[in-house]
């Protein structure tokens, strides 16, 4: 197996190797599955691929590049993959927990309420703030026991999506 | 009877698309508002003249009364189409409206009044001799009071605002402890999302049934028809996600008596125009309860339109512009079922938090029987300034099972790129035996472990999708724009697919 | 009695998409056939899996039924759906499908061959009183028996195929100077088209409408039952371009009378499944002629599907698994009107001379009781191997100015730039006072006035058009890419606006 | 007046001038209408121009270059517009006669048969060949009388969009 790749937080390790001649032909193996798959190149345009897989035709579009990997639509639905090179280090963005935490919001919205200070000891599923957005409140809590180390944020204050709320320390 | 020459749309988003084409199918124009958030929005180009709100937010926007009412008389309009949220149900616009001798699309300012106080209506519903839950009687004061009510009646309860509706400001309360934060949360949101934080305790049910009765009414009540009802048990946060007319529990002998029980509401209310009346049903008893009026158009009318074959929207407006109703109860004639799922911007499983993005890539599902109420585009930007209703896809069949069917092939063809949406959700709900078997309650995300299979479902680990990852990746065929120039001078290019070049060695 | 777990689609485009959709809510897999030039088409795309036919002509792909029905072998099907034209009336195709184990889900090889032969089937007519409209009971030798006959009934006379449909190889001959051409032109395209040249001579009544009586027929003819009738009187080229039902002009009695007719005729060639029995109107006389047997889906199909709520396709699937009708004649229950205007990519100003090109921007237009039948998307390269039907737009409504009117609505809403399409002229068709108070007929577009008004509408002097190119071309704010790089390296990117720069001075 | 625009081949004389101030605003004036109209320009993106004219609202994305001009959409149909310059000669493209003629073809098609020999004189209406696409047959017939000085095409022949058939001679 050459690589692994990892899609929605699975991980596989795969071996893609091209075949012979034309039409672009590759025989994919993956340890998970007993059958090799013949991956067909039927056409190649800038904006899209066109594979055929097992009789099953496939569109595959350009979306973006992502940590470690790419973005790509697959007949209209998102994809992300990242490849995880071999025997290298795992690729960032793989959801690895760290001691110290940075609490982003993932969502444009208001601080309507904090409920910690600087400093606070807190329990695991204890709201550290509250936050409206599109009409409707989220609490954002803690997901395990930890400390709050900084607060970036104020009572009112309008956020942007990726804005940092919180750091939390669970050492 | 007035004659509409021109009406103007009080809303945004795929509400007011909805209002716009009924408006062109009567002939009459349309004038637009729109936030800053919306100047390129569907309604706002489609429109045959638009005007400018300035701000982003409902209160300089779409719930600032004086100002639509100001353009509505600069722009020679005869009425004011609501649409649902925002100033559809607020007595005082439409008391603003009828001063500035504008129509307003709804019912009366009284009946608004009226209507929107759920504890009067509770009362005018038990004066009636129709069943309620329990409930306090008069707005609470403070937390301490909701606990002594709720420990009399026994927990869960809910705590509920007094107006308004769309499930803001409800939370459920299961404990003494939990009761004090969520009295709180509660008037919070009621008056964020109303003004009014007036809050009230109601027992909660076990396992009910959301069942829903859509009248019109005549001006003053004179007429008033019913069209069937709608089942709305599916919800998440006390907001539907799916609806279904007619509902799977509901006989004929039932609807009579549920509709009568409406019917009369909306005369004890002198309710003009169309309303829905609110039920709940107890699992154990099968008795229905009424719970309260929604004074304005549904999110959900499409259900009730695909099975009874009429423009509830087109009847608002023949209503408010000849006082009569455009049809007899005889006149309705319900065939088949139709189902409804809302495709929101929120993340079913992160408790279904909303979010924001640009629509990368669109394809509407279509198909006999298929029906999507949308305001989407590629390009369109979700902005976090109004509420996560993205689209409503509706399906009717002959019978349930094929409006199942269709609702399921529909939503495998709904692709939408860019922001998290409810479609996986909706693609599971179809499936689920209990929804199959319509058995349906509005604990029904929790019991059926639809989420669970959800969550399963997008780690699946298919073959195909691991081969085409491993073409794209290791070839390095995916290319992105060498020097992106940002700014006004040149359009984003789109990434693109290269042949050769290697990404990691090997190959 | 066969279940299906596989059924091949043995054809492409919107009517393949179609087919998939039903497949679909039957839970039945479907299996794709697609031509180089339809790779990435959406049924290609969307059915569960897809065999590749080398080459783009027809007659290597889509009319190749060895190589299909090897395929459908070899991908283990139960049966074909032909949806309409290449192989959908080919008795050989049936017989080839029959003798490979695979169900064909249409009439029986006998049943379409003698559908198939039109002097035939007006010879089986005539013997059961059914009026039908003169014409040479034989085919033709040569020209001159085709003038002989045409001087003895009278010009004006058509020249049709004997075999075949679609409006292909049909002249109209208005004087024995124009015979030989026409009669050479209608040979050329009946072969090109059907493989078979036989040509004869029928009387033109003036100024007829079209009305068709759509049928379902278990195996054998045991049961027949009818769904009303369509109307399909605004044509082109002598092919239909606009279709409704119920007809305007056809009362209960009528009705009664000619899907008598329809039945009849199906029982006398021992048809089944679902089928059209094609009339012609005498303008004068009110009188009905029988014209031929479409022994197949119609293109037109969905008017009928949403009158009466009914699923053609799937219903022809059920047909051919059971042998049995889904329904009995008391089943269908009628309702409303239904408009469908064929969205070609013909150009209306140009004697509808078809053209092709990328499809850059599409928007379909939606909203209730509107349907879209179409397997376009935007990038889809519109070829011209097959033919130049883009989407079918249908509309119903509880009447026909209720349905004109959602039409209107919709064919206003449906934006599509990159090939010249009949768009403009269903706008102007919509409005036409003799379209608005139904009267139609096969001159509609001659007698209307209305390509006038398409062209007019053209080279409308619109000043905010003009305000805006007076700005895009003043400012020079449009841009194209700089340096477009072209090959597989880079995808094209999307010409931009910029602010500045000067295109001529004195701004 | 200061340009003269054609679309769809009608031409006006317009003149277009920036107001003072924000938001970017102009007046457009042209000699066919009485009043003038104020275009606004309410947001500006890379792939669409937001504009209000008269409280009517428009979508203008860009096309494609077309000679002397552009073509956009605007909300959503296709507006092709050339410029005239001031005193300048008319732009291309306008369909002017001349006297010897090109006849392409406007869609890809198959030459079913020729009709006319080289050196041949034709009337009015007298159908030359006839092409075949998407399974109909068309007809291109001259349009006044004119000899046929060269063809380009065989019977049976494929040709593109664009390609050229015959070229006649109205002289």
């Amino acid at each position: 197996m050459d690589y692994e790749i990892t899609i929605g937080g699975r991980s596989e390790k795969v071996t893609l190797s091209r075949s012979a001649g034309e039409p672009e032909q590759y025989e994919f193996q993956g340890a998970a599955w007993d059958q090799p798959l013949r991956v067909t190149v039927v056409r190649r345009e800038p904006s899209q691929l066109v594979l055929s897989i097992a009789e099953r035709i496939y569109s595959v579009r350009p979306f973006r590049r992502s940590p470690g990997g790419a973005e790509f639509l697959v007949n209209g639905e998102l994809v992300s993959a990242a490849l995880v090179a071999k025997g290298g280090p795992k690729a960032a963005g793989a959801g690895v927990a760290s001691v110290n935490e940075l609490v982003v919001s993932h969502f444009p919205a208001k601080v309507v309420r904090i409920l910690v200070a600087n400093g606070a000891r807190v329990k695991a599923g204890e709201t550290l703030l509250i936050l409206e957005s599109m009409k409707m409140e989220t609490h954002v809590d803690a997901p395990r026991e930890c400390t709050v180390l900084e607060l970036f944020v104020a009572e009112g204050e309008m956020v942007n999506r990726g804005a940092k709320l919180t750091r939390l320390d669970f050492g | 009877m007035h004659e509409f020459q021109r009406v103007l749309i009080a809303n945004r988003g795929e509400i007011a698309l909805r209002v716009l084409r009924a408006l062109r199918t009567l002939e009459i124009e349309s004038v637009a508002i729109y936030s800053d958030a919306d100047a390129s929005a569907r309604p706002t180009i489609e429109a045959d003249r638009a005007f400018r709100m300035p701000g982003v937010s409902p209160a300089e926007t779409y719930l600032n009364g004086a100002q639509i009412v100001e353009i509505a008389r600069r722009s020679d309009c005869d009425a004011v189409h609501p649409g649902y949220g925002f100033l559809s149900e607020n007595s005082e616009f439409a008391r603003l409206c009828r001063e500035n001798s504008l129509t307003f699309i709804g019912p009366s300012p009284e009946a608004l009044a009226t209507s929107g106080n759920k504890l009067a209506c509770k009362k005018l519903a038990e004066a009636r001799g129709i069943p309620v839950v329990p409930y306090t009687p008069d707005p609470l004061e403070d937390a301490n009071e909701a606990a002594r009510f709720a420990e009399e009646i026994g927990f869960p309860v809910l705590l509920k605002s007094a107006f308004g509706g769309g499930g803001r400001g409800i939370k459920e309360v299961s404990s003494r402890d939990d009761i004090r934060e969520a009295f709180e949360s509660s008037r919070r949101e009621a008056e964020s999302a109303f003004g009014r934080s007036a809050v009230f305790v109601e027992k909660k049910l076990v396992r009910p049934r959301h069942i829903e009765v859509q009248i019109l009414a005549s001006q003053g009540s004179a007429e008033v028809v019913h069209l069937g009802e709608r089942e709305c048990s599916i919800q998440r946060r006390f907001q539907k996600l799916v609806e279904l007319s007619p509902s799977p529990v509901v006989d004929a002998e039932t609807r009579e008596r549920i509709a009568r029980h409406a019917i009369t509401l909306a005369k004890a209310v002198e309710y003009s125009n169309a309303g829905t009346m609110e039920f709940l049903r107890d699992s154990d008893t099968g008795e229905f309860y009424f719970l309260e009026v929604n004074a304005r158009l549904q999110v959900e009318h499409p259900v009730t339109e695909l099975v009874n074959g009429i423009d509830l929207v087109a009847s608002q407006i023949e209503v408010a512009r000849h006082g009569k109703l455009p049809f007899r109860q005889k006149d309705v004639r319900p065939s088949g079922v139709a189902i409804e799922c809302r495709i929101n911007s929120e993340d079913p499983l992160s408790d279904f938090v909303p979010n924001t993005g640009r629509i990368e890539y669109l394809r509407l599902p279509a198909g006999p029987g298929v029906r999507v109420d949308t305001a989407l585009y590629e390009g369109l930007e979700v902005t976090p300034y109004y509420d996560s209703l993205l689209a409503k896809l509706i399906a009717w069949g002959p019978s349930f099972e094929e409006a199942r069917r269709r609702q399921l092939t529909a939503l495998h063809e709904f692709k939408l790129v860019g922001v998290t949406t409810t479609i996986p959700l909706h693609r599971e709900v179809m499936v689920t035996p209990s929804f199959v078997h319509g058995e349906l309650s509005t604990s029904f995300l929790s019991d059926s472990g639809v989420l669970k299979r959800v969550s399963e479902e997008a780690q699946r680990s298919d073959p195909d999708r691991f081969a085409i990852a491993a073409l794209i990746l290791s070839k390095n065929q995916f290319r992105e724009p060498t020097s992106p120039r940002l700014g006004v001078a040149t359009a984003p290019r789109p990434p693109s697919f290269e042949r050769g070049g290697r990404f990691i060695d090997g190959l």
